[in-house]
């Protein structure tokens, strides 16, 4: 069953993603206090949280689609910061590219990865090499769609995605931040990892570590 | 870590529970979501006005809730802004049929935040205006940054503004007035001491027994240059020289001085610095017509100051020196 | 230590001169010696009130000096009492004819200063009453101490002896006032850090991270026990226990409930303070009618808080709503 | 000349008491900030370098009482705190005790001391063991009195009373206060020198100093 995904494995991630978000939060807000005010851990952990919640009270009839979409709206009531806009919009928009589809396969993950993207760009107005969260999105985006192309399955699409985006949050270490609070210090964030490319590094590894348990099972 | 605090994560609710009781007059507080409001809110024909952000600036917001000020105040978590659930929840607490002017600091997180609530209460038929509030000349603003921050110059724009609303104004009057305050008011501020935010545990930032920041901000992100302690006089120049130099004077014209403590500072040491940054403005033909010094928008128990320069007219002074009653701000009444 | 002030030796009379020229609308300030006078002294047959003290209380006193409170500020340099010769001159400065009135806190340098220059103004023929405050229950009132201190129950003795002195109560009605507001109020404070005296450098004491001292006075000397930190809840059941147990309610009695910042304390902290004090007072059937919350009697940057309840009646409740207007707490006009 | 000690010793006694407390005033400062305000050396520094101005302003012709009257109320209008009361207290007290007289032989000298230590026992209303200035005092004047009696010269005398109270103010030391800031800190007192005392015994060694200086010469 490894050729497409369904909501079992769009609840897992969720699941997964509020477990590594819990135990990266102190990282998170580490790194948040080094660049910006030290409280993206928190928000993430809060919203993640939250929206672990709102899963049992989705029907079992639920898509993939429906998980996004109730992710989406409780990360925009509980995340707060900047963070919550930009990672609520990313699944609303992830959540519409889907539709109603019962199982996503290779395109159809890279249609959500590319819409959630491109919602991020629509609010906050980053580009890359901006030090933000999109210098994880967008080389997580081309890889993947690279892998799609190349006949990749779901599972690989995201191992893909996941592999890209921690070299992209890697990446924004020796950048100057020209969006978010880390744009106030200038030079003086040169040499620290921007958190929300960090933590958009931990969600994508955790979609591709729940495909891969369900690949095997 | 030391504080007077519970549980961390109940800081915010207590401490506005806390202000709701203290304050019952004048205001009442909702905790789910969490806002605090006039307690004569909606007040029909006027104009509401609603402002919010990360708590631990104090009394920023909820100290300016009341007669001829904010309508409502959202506080988020610490340093954290508020979600749009509590902001469109306010905005329709204050909505008296006249719109409501959203009064945000310029931050990302406020910024989109208040976005997404706007475009909500607009979908519920409320008229909803946006000033955005961006006085700090630490931060060059161009292309290169989220622009300047929204500090202690807003309180100046919410005090000046809810007047404007209190007389009557609509609400693109009252929005104008926001924005002429905004495009008229400078800040520079100094930390002596970082802050620790409870949830963290730690401080954002740490500084040598020898060493302040130069730009700081107000939500414990360091500053733009660390520098080593110099005479409060020295200081002030720098602060004062930033300020007058991105918003110059032409001799004889009147300015609002305002010299605002970061929660920690002592009094005696904010009258030192309003006495140098007075004798520099006079010196330069600045005539200071009105002053305010005190604790008014904060970054929790940081030591330090920054420093405000509004350009007065006639205008702006009488809707300055109109009656106020707020826990943090009042006169006239 | 890292202050924001030039040279030690000029702390007082910097923040002085800064204070004057910021509230010259309400206060004009001598140099030499130091003291502050409303701008309006001496007013005929007023009675003249006169308080002062070691500086580093911050706005206590200055801070009061205004219409409805105080005529006259003394400052002595930071946390030592002025010596009389200031002290006469403000005292001559306000006398209005109906005499003048010292509101002394209990400390031997105050009670011996303000001691000796009441005889020299007396020797001028100025008739001058004293009362002294000493509103702190962490001091065993006894033969064997030098008696209780007073602390932030000063404000609430300066307030209301203020609005009766504006009414025209004559000086012996004022000072009957004065000492009845000093005989029901009580005060018990706490810290969490120490504060450095300028021209000391160095903390008055040193509390580890996890120490807090109970029962600390104003002048940076240390407090009666030292505990772990604690839940602000559980601290502010220790104060206001003390309180209480020392001057006990009726059930049904109204109280004035103030919390005083020590100066570097934020304010979330002092309204999850005045949350929980609010709510046992509540709990006792005490009904809290007045509450004051903010930095009043202050210990420089230290960080901490103190509670103090003031019993109220008729007289001191319409007294304490009259009209004030001082650089630190104004209302009613 | 050891016989009786005049107006050049009362100024040298007040130069040489300014010299001492500035170089003890951080010691003093010290002992008053652990169990009191930590500004005894400030506010006695501050005094004594105030009066050391006054001297000039003296005539030629100015008594040991005019010196000690001068004194007391530079210090009355300098120190403040407790101890300008009282130290100004003591000295007019002194200055009065010995009247317009030209020298000071032994007896005048524990009539001066005497007065002093009422004075500032008026003011004060402190009792011996109270751990305060009184408990260096009492000792000094005893001891001046005993060696009076027995013929002593004038600075034997005030050796007697430097010696005494330097050992009243070292067995200050494990005192209670029952006077002054000290009294508030109930046994936590217990341990520390009383600042007052200390000043007080520095006093009256710099008393004793200047008068051997004159007698050897
Ligand atoms: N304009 C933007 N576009 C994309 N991402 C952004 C933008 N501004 C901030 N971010 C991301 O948000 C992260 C900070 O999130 P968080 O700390 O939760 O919010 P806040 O900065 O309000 O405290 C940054 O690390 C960055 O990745
Ligand atoms: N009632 C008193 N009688 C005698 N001496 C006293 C009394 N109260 C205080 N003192 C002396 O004054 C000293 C403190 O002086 P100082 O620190 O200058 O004044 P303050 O206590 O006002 O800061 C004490 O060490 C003590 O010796
Ligand atoms: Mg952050
Ligand atoms: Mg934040
Ligand atoms: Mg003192
Ligand atoms: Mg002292």
């Amino acid at each position: 069953m490894g050729a497409s995904l369904g909501a079992d494995w769009a609840r897992a991630w969720i699941t997964a993603s509020a477990e590594v978000l819990a135990e990266n939060r102190v990282a998170l807000i580490t790194l948040d206090r080094e660049i910006g005010d030290g409280d993206h851990g928190e928000n993430m952990d809060r919203g993640f949280q939250a929206a672990l919640g709102k899963l049992d009270e989705l029907p079992d009839s639920a898509t993939p689609g429906d998980v996004f979409k109730v992710v989406a709206t409780t990360l925009i009531s509980t995340v707060g910061g900047a963070a919550g806009p930009l990672y609520g919009t990313a699944f609303l928009k992830a959540s519409l590219a889907v539709g109603a589809a019962e199982r996503l396969d290779a395109p159809a993950l890279v249609l959500a990865l590319t819409a959630a993207r491109d919602g991020v760009v629509l609010r906050g107005k980053a580009e890359s090499g901006d030090k933000t969260m999109i210098d994880a999105w967008t080389p997580a985006v081309d890889a993947a769609t690279a892998a799609a192309a190349a006949g990749a399955s779901p599972y690989e699409v995201l191992q893909a995605a996941a592999d890209a985006a921690e070299r992209g949050a890697e990446a924004t270490e020796p950048l100057v931040a020209r969006k978010g609070r880390a744009s106030y210090l200038g030079e003086r964030a040169i040499g620290h990892r921007d958190p929300g490319a960090q933590s958009s590094a931990l969600l994508l590894r955790a979609a591709e570590q729940v495909a891969r348990a369900g690949a095997e099972a | 870590m030391k504080k007077l605090i519970n549980d961390p994560k109940n800081v915010v609710t207590e401490a506005v529970g806390g202000f709701a009781i203290a304050h019952s007059d004048i205001v009442r507080a909702e905790l789910d979501p969490v806002y605090v409001v006039r307690s004569d809110a909606p007040r029909a024909g006027k104009v509401g006005i609603v402002s919010g952000g990360g708590s631990g600036h104090e009394p920023l917001h909820a100290g300016f809730v009341g007669y001829g000020m904010l309508d409502a105040a959202v506080p988020g978590p610490v340093f954290t802004s508020p979600t749009p659930d509590p902001i469109v929840a306010a905005t329709k607490a204050v909505d008296g049929g006249a719109g409501v002017l959203h009064i945000v600091k310029n931050y990302t997180g406020d910024v989109l935040n208040f976005e997404t609530a706007a475009d909500l209460a607009a979908a519920d038929g409320i008229e909803v205006a946006s000033v955005i509030v961006d006085d700090d000349v630490a931060v060059k603003d161009s292309l290169y940054t989220a622009g300047r921050r929204g500090v202690a110059g807003t309180v100046l724009v919410e005090k000046i503004a809810g007047a404007a609303a209190e007389r009557g104004d609509d609400l693109a009057a009252v929005a104008a007035i926001a924005t002429k305050v905004n495009s008229r008011v400078r800040t520079m501020g100094v930390a002596l001491t970082a802050c620790v935010v409870p949830h963290a545990g730690e401080p954002s930032f740490t500084l040598a027994d020898d060493e302040i920041e130069i730009g700081i901000g107000i939500h414990g992100e360091p500053g733009r240059e660390r520098i080593k302690l110099e005479p409060a006089d020295s200081i002030v120049d720098r602060l004062l020289g930033a300020v007058l130099e991105d918003m110059p004077f032409a001799a004889g014209e009147e300015a609002l001085l305002l010299v605002n403590g970061m929660g920690g500072t002592p009094q005696v040491e904010l009258y030192i610095v309003y006495r140098r940054a007075a004798e520099v403005l006079a010196e330069r033909g600045v005539t200071v017509t009105r002053s305010l010094v005190g604790n008014f928008t904060t970054s929790l128990e940081m030591q330090g100051v920054s420093i405000s320069v509004l350009k007065l007219d006639d205008e702006l002074t009488s809707l300055w020196d109109a009656p106020v009653h707020t826990a943090a701000l009042r006169w006239g009444r």
